[in-house]
């Protein structure tokens, strides 16, 4: 079965496009652990905002840092970032909106009301909120991302498990005596899956996009551990005298979101056995 | 003017390609009959015969990426290779088609009133109000009460009974010459079945329409057309009038269907059994290049897998494509 | 137990449905579905109900599958009130009774194994080994007449007359006194139809099962039932044996509903 | 209808009481006070003492909830610790900035999306979809700041089209003017309306092609309507369902989204008086600010439900 | 274009949260303020010495302690109340009294002034300090109108060349030249516009757009895109600030002076200047910067050697890696040069572990509880040596050599004394090494070419409107 799928999953190209990106930014976050260029945080005033060559091949900061080597390294908070915050959402998200469906009446009112309100704070408030009160860091900024995650992904899940539960083969598997509790997780959750991998790699790029936000307004990772959306914060204030060192993670940024979302994609159609 | 002889619809060599994951395949291969004004034709069939693919080829709404080949001519005029505009003047106008589902056939967001006006509003130019004493009059004749008052009620306000009224008034709305109706009845219960078929019957009646009918309810086709053809593998296996099709079965497959329609009335008799037909429908892509039926029909001999069989005459435009007519087996 | 004696007893069942709120504070209007259903089903016999949409066939299934809980009455099976059954000895007793659904496509959850599939009541009801489910699916396919091969494919990789031999095979792997079959034929095309009628027919005549049938086709429910019910608006209007009854409706609706049938008349 | 509303209402009131319990006791834990602010670190220690009690800061929280509580319900929302002024009058002021921008915004995104969408969906899988699905890919990936400090280079530093930023108020006598404030907006709204729109566009596209598979479309080429004409009368308003729903939840990322690109364009903005207010501990414009954006998203939520049922006359059978 | 030349658009990164120097200590308060809608008894000027403004004149006693001011004659505020001893009186008095909140409260608290008649005031001193007529030129200082002082952070009254405009809410301040002041004639700006732009990219945006014309203490990371345009003039200007890198002298390790020798031997100076203001910055070595009266160089004192630094903590027995906690306040030089220093401390074997904090909580939590380690802070205050001698300070200092040492500077009255004494409490606290001192900021302002009067050099906060003119 499983190696029936596999060629399958080969042939499709987003799949094949995203899983490599992903691959690649993985690799990246792995790699900066044993080797980068340059030690990260070895700084160099007098080679500040060199332009790019061979010796720093992406260039240096405005502290002459190895800006290549800081991309490496940077990848980890990004996947950290990204993985956790819509772990967060994903998890208590899904939990709730599996129980709102599987319930229905009073339960499924209140936990609907209660990610109403959760929903009712911005992002970046919560965030601003929750970093001020328990010290800026990403730590935090991951968290408060993913509580705002939750409502989002409560709502999504609900709504297609909703869909599968007025299925007949819920139905069936209700006759054969199986509890909300099994049926949720043999039936509803299996076939909800593509919806939810679809919005979570949805809500990865977006936590990557609202950490760099939360960087720009100084709430974000904190120095001197790097990461992209901290360095496009950084270089924002240089676009005039180095515009290039806003480029990298900017580039870095959009390749990992379109490698996930590609990914999203190709894995809903080969994870569905209807598609050949 | 001699009305039965000037074919209002002429089919010839028919075929329908379409592109699947695995490649291109003929879903519909060579279909070849006539339709006359006035004149009721009945298409029934194994699913996924290729039925609905024939009807929507006349409409010309065959989904993106199917080939059409073959000649279809209106009146005399060629459709095939029709660009959109053309297809769009006549469809809805000259040519009108009834679906399945009614719930699904109508916009939910709509008003009935509008969906039945915008018709008559397309091709005949008619003023919204002018547009809107048709629909009534229209709602009227397929039998929706107090049509006026209900104008701008939506669909989900109306029983499946009165959606399929409502879908039947609009593909009315402007006159056409032929009407298209595949599987009208088959999301109603008996009762409404038999409503909605006799108001079919009786607008063709009483406009003169061409009407081909589709269903895979053999009873239902009896009742209704004049002529029929049995479709299988994507063509037709036997087709000539009802009466002599229904009579005669020379078909092994019109056979088969028969034989496996449990009989009400009959009554339960243990250790009875319908007779069925052995095996399953062939995938498209997997059809033999001969007779499509082969392989499930107790008479295949080794010729059968050949080419497929020329239709062979019967009488008065009675034929069938089968190469063991005569046998008895 | 003796052959005469009633597997499945339906007592006076009542039920309704809660429409939505029109008042805040007022009580919820209730939407009628049964009134008084009372029938019973000798083992080994079949029952047909027929009846209009929306007279509340599905809804009396449902019930009698307890899977719904009625306003009133009872339905007993092999004596024992379902209704009235723990939820642990409900379980148990599911064992017993088991159900078709109406649409091939929509009751087979896509994403499984036809193994798993047909496996679900028995993993419902237990923990059976790998090789007990396999070793029970293998047999329960080859009895609706699927090939032991098919057990690792997915729904979509069968027609519709072949999904609903998974169906029943799915509702006899835990060998069932009853099967409750919700117009199990009627998305089917004629020459597939008769053959899932004749599987039916087959189990019922090999292994004594019971069936209570719900169709809308009088020809089908003439065809496989010793027994018929017609339901108009949730009341019983009429019963009797198929033949007679449709030779002879008595009941005004039945006659209508006998009368619309189209007939080929050859 | 009437009921559906009323239950509505009775929601979104006991929402936000519930909320403003919350934010009352998550801005009480804040470290800090507005007088030690406002005064500074060299400031004389009896100064920030007296200017604690002027601020009514040394009462306990109970009472300065049930104050802010009371004051609300009698549209009083206090004054500014930092200001000094009313805090009705601060949020107002910005409000009139914030909501036209946060309107422009989805007006754009919106307007952006649909056409992007409409366009990929009726091209599906050929080269105009592949080429508006990458440039979405890419509108996701950009962040905003970074997006809005580029527009400001080419359109301000280099063509000088507009203003680098700023607000010049809406009315002459502040200088301004309808037409140089909306003028000033506009940048803004764009790099806001960026990413929002390349995530419509998305979900325009699939909920267009969705429809576009539902029999009724095929009924009304039936019917002799041409492909756009089907999609314009019958497509649009059945996509419109799922796309209102994203709609309505982004309205509030994108209100809360105006703190950033209100800093790079230094408006005047109520996502920077929350985030000026915060630093500064000004906690009753913070809560204040909270609580109406609270109740913006609770509304505009409740606005998509109405706007579910103008578009789909389903909806209404279900509320009522 | 000759319209535009009697208007000026200044760019401010921070909004002031009132228009009252008494009420606040915002540094954007007085550079809005100070001199133009505000005046001062005396005027400090852009080097630092002090002229006469609303005081005509004055006599200090020998002793310093009692000063007599002689007032401007036929001056009035903006709503026309005449301007006199009695307001003067009321202004410093409120400014000292129980009621107020100025931060300067205790200098205030230490004043009693006596009115001789209409246009003599006499201040008495219970202390004595040098710099008070520098104190009296200062933001807190303003005189106002006893009617009106109190809607003061909205509705500004003073006495200066300006009266205020607008003010739009987060966006802007606009003051328009005072008709009736008595020199009215002499400005040549006739309405000013301060836009506060907080971002710094937008900053430099702004000012190449022409969205404004000046702007003083902009982000120093901007400075470079000026240089080279002729559009532009740069000044850079020396002040009076000192950015430290403050120890927490109370807390262990902290409390040995070994470990703060270490920390300060291994700091590159240069190099912080270099990451922190981008070169813009002049190394001290003690808390007290060139130009200033009485300044020493003791830059030598405690030199950056990271070899000595690292026997430095193996002499004080500490274990490497020794994690220190560093809050950085938000301002970019702090958050940067706390990179720098985090950067130089890993390699003596010091882990600075840094937290951003914001402004409020580095006042509560830092500043209140003490409740840190090390943390990088520009102290801007012109003359502060004091807070050593302060008991409870944050940095935790204590040293009975240092608090005698500024009771003998506070009483000094020859300045030959003051200058020798304050020589002394520099390389005292040096050598103490309280801090790792780091050096003097300098404020870079970029202006359009052509405007003139902008000061050279910025003791305190201020804007002087009246000096500024187009050429
Ligand atoms: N869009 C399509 N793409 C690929 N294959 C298609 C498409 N539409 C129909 N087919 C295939 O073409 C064949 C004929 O389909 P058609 O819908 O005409 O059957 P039918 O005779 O109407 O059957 P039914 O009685 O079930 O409606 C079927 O095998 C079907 O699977
Ligand atoms: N869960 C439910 N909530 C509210 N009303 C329901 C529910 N299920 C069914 N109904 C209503 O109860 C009535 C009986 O429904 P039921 O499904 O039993 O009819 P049926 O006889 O099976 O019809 P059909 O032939 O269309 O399947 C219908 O009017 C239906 O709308
Ligand atoms: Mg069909
Ligand atoms: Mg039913």
């Amino acid at each position: 079965m499983r190696a029936a799928r596999l060629p399958r999953a080969l042939r499709h190209r987003s799949l094949v496009l995203g899983a490599l990106l992903t691959l690649a930014l993985v690799a990246a976050a792995l790699l900066s652990f044993v080797w980068t260029p340059w030690p990260p945080y070895e700084m160099d005033m007098d080679s500040a905002l060199a332009a790019p060559s061979r010796m720093h091949w992406l260039g240096t900061d405005a502290f002459g840092r190895d800006v290549a080597s800081l991309l490496l390294v940077g990848a980890r908070a990004t996947i950290a970032v990204g993985v956790i915050a819509v772990g967060i959402g994903l998890a208590v998200g899904t939990l709730a909106g599996l129980l709102a469906a599987a319930r229905r009446g009073w339960v499924d009112e209140l936990i609907m009301r209660v990610a109403d309100f959760t929903f009712a704070f911005p992002a970046l408030l919560l965030a601003i909120m929750l970093t001020t009160v328990y010290g800026p860091g990403m730590v935090n900024a991951i968290i408060a991302i993913g509580i705002f995650y939750i409502p989002t992904f409560a709502r999504v899940t609900r709504a297609s498990a909703q869909a599968v539960w007025t299925r007949e083969y819920v139905l069936a598997a209700r006759a054969s005596g199986k509890g909300a509790a099994r049926i949720t997780l043999e039936h509803v959750l299996p076939n909800i899956a593509p919806v939810l991998i679809v919005q979570a790699t949805i809500q990865f790029a977006l936590a990557v996009l609202a950490e760099a936000a939360l960087s720009y307004l100084g709430l974000g990772t904190q120095p001197p551990q790097p990461s992209w959306g901290r360095m496009l914060a950084e270089a924002q204030t240089l676009m005039l005298q180095a515009p290039l060192l806003a480029v990298w993670p900017g580039v870095a940024i959009a390749l990992a979101v379109l490698g996930l979302n590609l990914l999203g994609d190709g894995l809903r159609d080969v994870l569905d056995p209807r598609m050949k | 003017m001699d009305k039965v002889q000037a074919a209002l619809l002429e089919v010839r060599d028919l075929r329908i390609a379409l592109s699947t994951r695995r490649g291109s395949v003929e879903a519909v291969r060579g279909m070849d009959f006539t339709l006359a004004r006035g004149e009721t034709l009945g298409l029934i069939g194994e699913s996924g015969s290729g039925k609905s693919l024939t009807a929507l080829a006349l409409m010309g709404l065959l989904p993106d990426g199917a080939q059409v080949t073959g000649s279809i001519r209106l009146d005399g005029q060629e459709l095939v290779g029709l660009a959109d505009a053309q297809w769009c003047r006549l469809r809805g106008n000259r040519m009108a088609m009834v679906f399945q589902e009614p719930m699904t056939a109508l916009n939910p967001v709509h008003p009935i009133g509008r969906q039945v006006a915008e018709p008559l509003r397309l091709h005949r130019g008619l003023s919204a109000r002018q547009a809107r004493a048709e629909a009534i009059a229209l709602l009227e004749r397929v039998g929706i009460q107090r049509a006026a008052e209900r104008l701008g009620a939506y669909p989900h306000q109306f029983s499946g009974g009165q959606r399929q009224r409502i879908t039947i008034a609009m593909a009315l709305a402007c006159g056409p010459d032929l009407l298209i109706a595949d599987e009208p009845t088959t999301a109603l219960d008996v009762t409404l079945q038999q409503q909605v078929l006799e108001l079919i019957q009786a607008l063709v009646a009483e406009r003169g329409m061409a009407l081909l009918l589709i269903s895979h309810d053999l009873a239902v086709i009896a009742g209704a057309v004049q002529r029929t053809l049995v479709m299988y593998g994507g063509t037709v296996v036997e087709q000539g009038p009802t009466r002599a099709v229904f009579s005669r079965l020379a078909h092994p497959y019109t056979q088969g269907l028969f034989a496996a329609r449990p009989q009400l009335g009959a009554g339960r008799v243990s250790g009875l059994r319908l007779p069925t037909i052995a095996g399953t429908v062939p995938e498209l892509a997997d059809l033999p290049p001969g007779c499509p039926f082969a392989g499930r029909c107790p008479r295949t001999i080794a010729q059968c897998n050949a080419a497929l069989p020329p239709p062979v005459a019967l009488g008065e435009g009675h034929t069938a494509r089968c190469i063991r007519l005569g046998d008895n087996v | 137990m003796s052959a005469s004696a009633p597997l499945l007893q339906v007592r006076d069942l009542h039920h309704h449905y809660p429409l939505p709120r029109t008042r805040l504070l007022g009580p919820r209007p209730m939407l009628p579905v049964l009134h008084g259903v009372d029938f019973s089903i000798t083992t080994g016999r079949s029952l047909g109900v027929v009846g209009e949409s929306g007279s509340g066939k599905s809804t009396l299934a449902r019930i009698a599958m307890a899977l719904e809980t009625p306003a009133s009455g009872s339905v007993q099976l092999l004596g024992r009130d379902l209704h009235r059954l723990a939820p642990g000895a409900l379980r148990a007793a599911r064992r017993d009774f088991q159900m078709v659904f109406q649409d091939p496509y929509g009751s087979l959850d896509p994403r499984q194994t036809v193994q798993r599939i047909v496996t679900e009541p028995l993993r419902a009801l237990g923990r059976p080994t790998r090789a007990e489910a396999a070793a029970r699916a293998a047999e329960v396919l080859a009895q609706v007449g699927l090939r032991p091969g098919d057990a690792h494919k997915y729904p979509h990789e069968f027609s519709g007359g072949q999904r609903q031999r998974i169906a029943i095979a799915r509702a006899l792997i835990t060998r069932p006194r009853l099967i409750v079959a919700d117009e199990p034929v009627s998305a089917l095309d004629v020459s597939v139809q008769a053959q899932v009628l004749n599987l039916l027919a087959e189990l019922q005549e090999e292994h004594g099962v019971t069936y209570l049938l719900i169709s809308h086709d009088l020809a089908v429910v003439s065809h496989l039932c010793d027994e018929v019910l017609v339901l108009q608006g949730g009341r019983v209007v009429e019963r009797g044996a198929p033949r007679e009854l449709f030779a002879h409706p008595q009941h005004p609706y039945t006659q209508s509903l006998v009368a619309a049938v189209p007939r080929l008349v050859v | 209808m009437a009921l559906f509303v009323l239950k509505r209402l009775a929601t979104l009131a006991a929402t936000l009481l519930a909320a403003s319990i919350v934010v009352f006791l998550v801005l009480e834990i804040l470290p800090g006070n507005a007088a030690q602010v406002l005064l500074g670190p060299d400031a004389a220690p009896e100064a920030v003492a007296e200017l604690t009690r002027q601020l009514a800061l040394d009462l306990p929280a109970w009472q300065r909830y049930l104050q802010w509580m009371g004051g609300l319900l009698t549209g009083d929302m206090g004054l500014s610790h930092a200001y000094g002024t009313p805090v009705a009058g601060l949020i107002a002021e910005r409000l009139a900035l914030t909501i036209p921008l946060a309107l422009l915004a989805m007006l754009l995104a919106s307007a952006l999306a649909l056409a992007a969408g409409v366009y990929a969906a009726a091209r599906h899988n050929r080269l105009g979809d592949v080429g508006v699905m990458a440039l979405a890919q890419l509108g996701i990936a950009i962040p905003n700041f970074w997006f809005a400090i580029l527009l400001i280079l080419v359109f301000s530093v280099k063509l000088q089209w507009f203003s680098a930023g700023g607000f010049p108020g809406w009315t002459e006598e502040a200088g301004g003017g309808p037409w140089p404030a909306l003028q000033a907006l506009w940048l803004p709204a764009v790099s806001l309306a960026v990413v929002q729109g390349a995530i419509l566009a998305r979900i325009t596209r699939s909920a267009v092609l969705d429809v576009m598979r539902e029999d009724f479309v095929r009924t009304a080429r039936a019917k002799g309507l041409s492909r756009q004409a089907a999609l314009l009368r019958h497509v649009l308003r059945n996509a419109m369902i799922p796309v209102v729903t994203v709609m309505g939840l982004q309205f509030a990322n994108l209100l809360a989204g105006t703190i950033v690109v209100e800093n790079v364009f230094y408006l005047p903005g109520l996502g920077r008086l929350i985030f000026q207010s915060i630093a500064n501990r000004d906690l009753i414009v913070v809560r204040n600010c909270i609580m109406l954006l609270a109740a913006m998203v609770v509304l505009v939520n409740f606005a998509v439900d109405l706007l579910y049922a103008a578009i789909d006359p389903r909806v209404k059978v279900a509320g009522a | 274009q000759a319209g535009k030349k009697d208007s000026v658009t200044l760019g401010m990164t921070l909004e002031p949260p009132g228009l009252d120097p008494t009420a606040g200590a915002a540094s954007s308060i007085a550079e809005i303020t100070l001199y133009n809608l505000y005046e001062t008894l005396t005027k400090i000027n852009s080097d630092g010495s002090v002229s006469p403004l609303l005081a005509e004149g004055w006599e200090v006693s020998p002793d310093l302690k009692t000063y007599t001011f002689r007032l401007r004659r036929g001056i009035t505020f903006h709503n026309g109340e005449p301007f006199n001893a009695e307001a003067v009186k009321f202004s410093l008095d409120r400014a000292g009294g129980d009621k107020s909140t100025n931060k300067d409260r205790r200098t205030f608290a230490a004043l009693t002034t006596q009115v001789v008649d209409e246009h003599t005031v006499v201040v008495i001193n219970k202390d004595i300090d040098p710099d008070l007529l520098f104190l009296l030129g200062q933001a807190t200082a303003v005189i106002v109108e006893p009617k009106s002082a109190d809607s003061n952070a909205a509705k500004p009254v003073g006495t200066g060349p300006y009266k205020l405009g607008a003010w739009s809410r987060g966006a802007s301040v606009s003051l328009l030249a005072w008709d009736q002041w008595r020199d009215a004639s002499k400005i040549r700006i006739r309405r000013a516009l301060f836009r506060f732009i907080p971002d710094p990219a937008a900053q430099v945006a702004a000012l190449l757009a022409g969205d404004v014309d000046v702007f003083p203490r902009v982000t120093p990371r901007s400075m470079a895109q000026f240089k080279g345009n002729p559009r532009f003039q740069v000044l850079i200007s020396g002040s009076r600030a000192k950015t430290i890198l403050a120890m927490n002298n109370a807390k262990k390790p902290l409390d040995d002076v070994r470990v703060r020798r270490a920390i300060a031997a291994a700091i590159d100076r240069k190099a912080v200047i270099q990451g922190a203001a981008d070169g813009l910055g002049v190394p001290i070595g003690s808390h007290y910067v060139p130009g200033a009266f009485g300044y020493v160089d003791t830059t030598g004192i405690n030199p950056y050697d990271p070899d000595k630094a690292r026997r430095l903590l193996a002499e004080a027995g500490v274990k490497t890696p020794l994690t220190l906690t560093m809050t950085l306040p938000p301002a970019p030089y702090a958050r940067q040069g706390g990179e720098v220093i985090a950067a130089q401390l890993a390699k003596v074997g010091i882990t600075a572990k840094l937290q951003n904090v914001e402004w409020a909580q580095w006042l509560s939590g830092t500043y209140g509880n003490k409740n840190y380690d090390l943390t990088i802070i520009s102290h801007v205050e012109p003359l502060d040596l004091g807070n050593f001698a302060k008991p409870d300070y944050y940095w935790g200092y204590q040293s009975e050599k240092f608090d005698q040492l500024y009771e003998q500077i506070k009483n000094a009255t020859r300045p030959a004394d003051r200058a020798r004494l304050l020589g002394d409490a520099q390389r005292l606290l040096a050598e103490d090494c309280v801090h790792a001192f780091l050096y003097q900021p300098q404020w870079v302002t970029v202006a359009a070419k052509n405007l003139r009067g902008l000061w050279k050099d910025m003791p305190v906060f201020v804007n002087d409107l009246s000096a500024l003119s187009w050429a």
